[in-house]
């Protein structure tokens, strides 16, 4: 599994190089990162949905979850929303520059104990990115897991991410199943139109040894899990990648307290069990 | 002969926003007017109602150049109204306070305002490339008197520690130790300044009028003292208005100053003028080098007087220290309980006499407040200069007239801001 | 174990000997209160000082440190761990039982799967010279948290046991290192100075009697979820966050990049950050999951009678009760608790206040 | 990695106050030389003689607009910056002249200028810069602070949002180590006042008189409440909260308030 990198000071970043970006929407970008070491670029490993601390130096330090997989050694991928100063300085690199990347941090999916079921994707706008690598990896290890279906929701057509893997890859692959939907109706969209829970009476969707992984903005959880319960999943086959403010990602500086554990160190990824359970979770 | 204007819209590199409208015919000056862009800011009437420990915290807002006389003023004014008296390290901190605010103002006005006009330059921005060592300096005299006016008022602009009846806080005497040190070293940059100064082509310029400042016998008045001219008037502070009368002149709806129904002159060559004879040796030395006879009736020398005070306050601030440092300097709560009266108190701003009159009710609320601030007193002679120098440079082109014009009145340091209640001309 | 004692008035010239090796901080009389600062005058150190305004934390975490800093030219970084270690080493004198766990607390913070290098530096680098509390502080409670004794946590440790001695333990090495360089003031305790640090003990626990009671207290929060005091305390606290800045176990910070005026270096700071303030959970896109005031107070409670059970393994109080002091709006975490604690039946009170 | 852009054009503007925050410019003596390599500032009136009529990347303005011909000269200089920041509380909250708002103005007028008062040009009420165009980042404080003010054009140059402090100024007062002044009695408006002033008057042992304007989700009432159980009278209470930003009055959190 997975080797921590040791390191005197958990909080210096490694350096990283910007090698190739794609613009995905008008506010998100996929960005492809290399470790300038080879011998960190070697060591580095990590589990879907873990995160790592992307820093531009002068600017400041933010977390971002892993959007490429383990199974595809190399380069770091992150889909990054530009909303402030660190996210539009990340969208300013250019290609070749650097900046400073530490992580990975968090718990990231359980996918050994995922070993075995059908999974249920449910995820919201920019949600996917982390999903993502739980599908790829599920993907590259195709005979470890069930059946896979992706829900993916946005507001607008033109707002969606990664929309090559979801309209040509993912579909292609033995077992996998992709349904999307956008929140506004649009003319040149002939999919399906409502909030990603409408998704639910497109598609049935059957509970027996499924996990359900559910990542996107904060309204959707409520609404995802309660159809989620309704189906039949038990809480803890219900899977949260919660987002908080973050600083350190090392468990110290707190503002991503959740109840009583810490998103960063205890999470981001939650069974819903443990999240009902935590105070003002979702 | 057709008439032209000349104007100096937003006289540059002053405090506030004046403009001065020249009106010429041929070569002959028709009319001048100086007006006031700033807006009014009412603070008389707003002052009323306000309780008095605010008072002066409120007032010294009305310029920052000289916030720190602006405060003094007024709390030494409010002090009278009430009865109150304060320690003699209170008075010496506070006059330690004013004299760091003379180093700032001074200098920032001699070297930064003044200067480029005389090295070719149009601001002391533009003179950094050429000038390196001397803005250094400069800089470093600047923050020094800032540094003055931190320690004992806790900021350089609005300072907070001043209080009716004392302070809020006292410095430490490590810090005022290792301020004279600062002050002593610093003589020789200073010097360095005048060594400058001394080398830079005077102005020929000349014309009688009235000099008026603050005078005591035992030293360079510019805290406390008597209203004096140099014609020989000396008379207390409380019947400042039978000599600063405020009129309103027919031609403009200014509120502009006049004493005995002449213009006067306010500033460093008043007070240089008036108390030359309380020079220390610093200062006088300073003069001497500067070759300046006194009294002098040329306003372009206010500039070079400036450079003396700022010797004098030298000398003063380190006196002024030794003898806090032998005060026992345990800090204490003021006490003051509000009281029915009337106070008025003049001091001397760099820029010239200040007057603060207040009176308060018994409850300690200001019921009437009367503040008039240099530039208003020197607002007539202005004028008056602009029309006996204008023959002089009558002939050059325009550019040049106005690069003159606007020298003539960055002599008097105007600090536009504090004419707290000009109104406009126009 | 060896003890010894040292008498009161040798103290101003135990910390002259001492400034040679070490930088001595202590209680210093600041206006109407004490802080801990440089022994510049040792006898103006005073250690019969009530309580400080700020814990000694900011010797550990200071309110604002640069964690690094990177040349923006070839983004070379370096870290400050070296310049801590560099330090002339340090003495903390005089440091209460309720802020040694204060510090033992931060530690189990600053340790564990990821150590904080600054952290454990000033650890490296600071002797703490504790001092025993005979007599309740004005708002302290240590007692009711069970934080007025240290097992560990400090090098040397005084009681007073006469109007002229102290009674001194040694801790650590350290704490040897001290007896080792200024041994002349300290002498072999005897018989009767162990029946006078007993005597000593004595005096204490009756002077800091307790009537809270805080063992289930995060099942007691549990209850109190929707409790109307929430909304009360809403209405009182301008969330200024000065409660948890005075505090021995806050140690939420935020970390900002600073760069010079030349635009060529970057300094990563951090600084000294409360939950109680309107950005502490602030996310992208205005997000706030904590976006009334009065649930942030809440909050400062839950993480730290219940929270930081989780976290740390024990409750983030000492009970030094400098929050209390510091509340302008007069908060009481001790009235609090009380309130708390009425709701938890089973937990006896017994006769007599705190 | 930040990249510093070309050097910003800046231009500074006084409208009507005391000069103290272009002053408060003047006083960063210790780093005026690397701002001047920072920035290049094209236009003061206070500082330069030769003055550029725009545009400018960052505007600075000082001081409240207090006369019609103000507002035309705000506006203009809106449409030719970038970016415009207010400095000091004349421009982001009215500041010490907006007293007037609360008065009669046609009265005060009376007060200062006697009879002959209507060739003046002085608007009755005076709004903060914000309300006629558009401020895209705000330095309060009387006068603004030099510090704050350095760390702004240094996170402007990399191409940053200044850091607004959405605290309270009893944040820096704990980090400095003060005793409250609250506890001590005196009517101190730290815990409603926007920090970043690094409590300068409570560190010089005198009260905060709130001159950096209302702090985030302010909680007056709270404060309210603590100055009348030290003996302040609403009349006091109401002065001190409207004194440095008179233009708060009109803010829905004070018109709850209860006088
Ligand atoms: C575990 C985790 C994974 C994430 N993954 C992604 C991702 O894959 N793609 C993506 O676009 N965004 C992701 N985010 C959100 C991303 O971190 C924020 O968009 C980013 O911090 C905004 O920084 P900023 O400086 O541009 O914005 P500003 O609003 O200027 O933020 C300033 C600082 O606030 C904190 N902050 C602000 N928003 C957030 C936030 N949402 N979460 C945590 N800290 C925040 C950060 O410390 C940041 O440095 C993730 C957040 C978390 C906690
Ligand atoms: S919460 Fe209050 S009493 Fe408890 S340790 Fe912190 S400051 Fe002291
Ligand atoms: S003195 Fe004022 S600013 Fe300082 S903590 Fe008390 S209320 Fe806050
Ligand atoms: S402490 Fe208050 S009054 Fe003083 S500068 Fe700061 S905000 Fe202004």
């Amino acid at each position: 599994m997975q080797v921590q990198l040791k390191k005197d000071n958990e909080y210096v970043p490694h350096i990283a190089k910007l090698i190739k970006k794609t613009q995905m929407t008008e506010k998100e970008t996929l960005f492809e990162f290399m470790f300038e070491e080879p011998e960190i670029r070697d060591l580095f490993t990590y589990n879907p949905g873990q995160f790592v601390q992307v820093s531009i130096f002068g600017i400041g330090e933010a977390p971002f979850s892993i959007s490429s997989t383990p199974t595809r050694k190399g380069v770091i991928e992150l889909g990054i929303r530009k909303t402030g100063d660190v996210t539009e300085a990340i969208h300013a690199l250019e290609v070749g520059a650097r900046s400073g990347i530490r992580g990975p941090y968090g718990n990231g999916f359980p996918m050994n104990k995922m070993k075995g079921h059908n999974l249920l994707f449910v995820a919201g706008g920019i949600g996917l990115v982390p999903l993502r690598s739980v599908i790829n990896y599920v993907a590259d290890r195709r005979d470890d897991y069930g059946k896979v279906t992706i829900f993916y929701g946005a507001c607008l057509p033109e707002e969606r991410v990664f929309v090559d893997e979801i309209e040509k890859v993912w579909p292609n692959i033995p077992d996998f199943e992709v349904h999307q939907t956008v929140d506004e109706c649009h003319t040149t969209w002939q999919g399906n139109v409502g909030v990603v829970t409408t998704l639910f009476s497109v598609c049935a969707v059957d509970s027996a040894n499924t996990m359900a992984l559910i990542c996107g903005p904060p309204v959707m959880y409520k609404f995802v899990v309660r159809d989620l319960l309704k189906l039949g999943f038990a809480r803890d086959e219900i899977l949260l990648s919660l987002e908080r403010r973050m600083k350190c990602g090392i468990g110290k500086c707190a503002h991503c307290q959740v109840g009583h554990k810490l998103t960063c160190m205890d999470g981001p990824v939650f069974t819903y069990f443990e999240a009902e359970r935590l105070m003002e979770s979702i | 002969m057709t008439s032209s204007n000349i104007e100096l819209k937003h006289i540059a590199r002053v405090e506030g926003h004046g403009s001065l409208y020249v009106t010429t015919k041929g070569k002959k000056l028709v009319d001048v007017k100086m007006s006031v862009d700033e807006g009014a800011r009412l603070f008389e009437a707003f002052l009323v109602g306000r309780e008095f420990r605010e008072v002066p915290e409120i007032a010294c807002r009305i310029c920052a150049i000289c916030s720190a006389s602006h405060r003094i003023v007024s709390t030494m004014a409010v002090e009278k109204a009430m009865g109150i008296k304060v320690s003699e390290q209170d008075i010496d901190l506070r006059r330690l306070l004013i004299w760091g605010e003379y180093i700032e103002s001074h200098i920032l006005h001699a070297l930064y305002l003044a200067l480029p006009d005389y090295v070719g330059h149009e601001s002391v921005i533009s003179a950094m490339a050429d000038f390196p060592d001397l803005v250094k300096i400069a800089l470093k005299l600047k923050k020094l008197g800032n540094d003055i006016q931190i320690l004992t008022g806790g900021r350089e602009v609005h300072q907070v520690s001043v209080q009716v009846g004392g302070f809020s806080i006292y410095p430490e005497k490590e810090e005022l130790e290792k301020m004279k040190y600062r002050l002593i070293k610093a003589r020789a940059d200073l010097q360095k300044c005048v060594d400058v100064w001394a080398t830079l082509d005077e102005i020929p310029f000349e014309r009688q009028t009235e000099f008026l400042a603050l005078r005591r016998d035992d030293e360079y008045a510019l805290v406390d003292g008597d209203i004096a001219t140099l014609s020989g008037i000396r008379a207390p502070v409380e019947e400042y208005k039978k000599y600063i009368q405020e009129k309103i002149p027919d031609y403009s709806q200014a509120k502009a100053c006049e004493h005995k129904g002449e213009a006067f002159f306010v500033g460093a060559l008043a007070r240089l003028n008036i108390n030359k004879d309380l020079l220390l040796p610093f200062a006088k030395k300073v003069l001497d080098q500067l070759g300046i006879k006194l009294p002098s009736y040329n306003t372009f020398h206010n500039n070079a007087a400036q450079l003396i005070e700022t010797a004098q306050v030298f000398e003063m601030a380190e006196n002024t220290i030794e003898r806090l440092l032998k005060a026992d300097l345990e800090w204490h709560e003021p006490e003051v309980i509000p009281k029915a009266g009337k106070g008025t108190h003049i001091t001397e701003a760099p820029r010239g006499s200040l007057v603060h009159s207040y009176e308060f009710d018994k409850k300690g609320l200001l019921t009437k407040a009367d503040i008039i601030a240099p530039t208003t007193m020197n607002y007539v002679n202005m004028e008056e200069d602009v029309r006996a120098f204008f023959p002089q440079i009558a002939g050059k082109n325009k550019d040049e007239i106005m690069f003159n014009l606007n020298r003539l009145i960055r002599a008097y340091d105007p600090c536009i801001s504090c004419s707290c209640h000009m109104t406009e001309v126009i | 174990m060896q003890t010894y004692t040292i008498r009161k008035d040798e103290i101003p010239k135990l910390v002259e000997a001492l400034k040679e090796e070490y930088e001595v901080f202590g209680p210093m009389p600041k206006r109407t209160s004490y802080v801990f600062a440089p022994v510049t005058d040792p006898t103006k150190m005073n250690l019969d000082y009530d309580s400080t305004i700020m814990s000694p934390k900011k010797y550990y975490l200071p309110s604002s440190q640069t964690l690094m800093e990177v040349s923006l030219k070839n983004a070379t970084i370096e870290d400050t761990v070296k310049d801590i270690l560099d330090q002339k080493p340090k003495i903390l004198f005089g440091v209460h039982s309720c802020d040694i766990n204060g510090i033992n607390f931060l530690n189990r913070v600053f340790d564990g799967k990821y150590d904080d290098p600054y952290f454990q530096a000033y650890k490296e680098i600071t002797t703490v010279i504790g001092l025993n509390c005979l007599e309740p502080c004005k708002y302290g409670f240590c007692r009711a948290v069970n934080k007025n004794f240290v097992l560990d946590g400090y090098d040397l440790f005084l009681t007073e046991i006469s109007d002229t001695h102290y009674y001194v333990h040694v801790g650590s090495p350290r704490g040897d290192r001290i007896l080792t360089i200024a041994h002349e003031f300290f002498k072999e305790a005897k018989e009767e100075d162990g029946a006078a640090f007993t005597a000593a003990l004595h005096k204490k626990h009756e002077n800091l009697p307790v009537a809270l009671h805080i063992d289930n207290i995060h099942e007691t929060l549990d209850l109190a979820w929707d409790d109307a005091i929430w909304d009360e305390l809403g209405e009182k606290c301008m969330n200024c966050g000065s409660c948890a800045l005075v505090c021995p176990t806050c140690y939420c910070f935020d970390v900002q990049d600073e760069v010079d005026l030349s635009i060529s270096k970057a300094e990563r700071v951090r600084k000294w950050d409360t939950c109680l303030f309107y950005d502490f959970a602030l996310v992208a896109g205005n997000h706030n999951f904590r976006e009334d005031p009065p649930a942030r107070l809440k909050y400062r409670f839950y993480h730290k009678f219940r929270g930081a059970i989780h976290d740390q393994g024990e409750i983030a109080c000492t009970g030094c009760g400098r929050c209390i002091d510091a509340c302008p709006a007069g908060i009481s975490i001790k009235d609090v608790l009380f309130r708390l604690q009425e709701y938890w039946a089973a937990s006896p009170t017994p006769q007599g206040g705190l | 990695m930040a990249k510093a852009k070309a050097k910003p054009k800046v231009g500074i503007f006084g409208f009507t106050g005391c000069a103290g925050c272009q002053l408060n410019i003047l006083n960063l003596e210790d780093h005026i030389v690397d701002l001047i390599g920072l920035i290049d500032i094209t236009t003061w009136v206070m500082a330069k003689a030769e003055n550029s009529p725009g545009p400018w990347d960052i505007a600075l303005v000082e001081g409240s607009i207090a006369k019609k011909s103000e507002i035309e000269r705000i506006k203009k200089i809106r449409e030719n910056s970038k970016i415009l920041i207010t400095i000091g509380s004349c421009a982001t909250h009215g500041g010490l002249p907006a007293m007037r708002n609360l008065r009669d103005t046609s009265a005060m007028k009376k007060t200062v200028y006697g009879d002959t008062t209507d060739h003046l040009d002085i608007m009755d009420k005076i709004m903060p810069v914000s309300h006629y165009v558009q401020v895209d980042a705000a330095l309060p404080g009387c006068p603004m602070d030099k510090n704050e003010f350095v760390r702004a054009v240094k996170a402007l140059a990399v191409g940053k949002t200044p850091q607004i402090p959405n605290f309270a100024v009893c944040y820096e007062c704990r980090i400095r180590e003060n005793a409250c002044l609250l506890k001590e009695g005196k009517f101190c408006m730290g815990p409603v006042t926007q920090a970043g002033c690094d409590a300068l008057c409570p560190s010089n042992g005198a009260v905060c008189e709130g001159c950096r304007g209302p702090v985030a989700q302010v909680n007056w009432g709270a404060e309210y409440k603590i100055l009348q159980e030290l003996g302040a009278t609403p009349e006091e209470i109401k002065r001190r909260f409207l004194k440095y930003c008179p233009s708060t009055a009109d803010m829905e959190e004070f018109q709850e308030l209860v006088f």
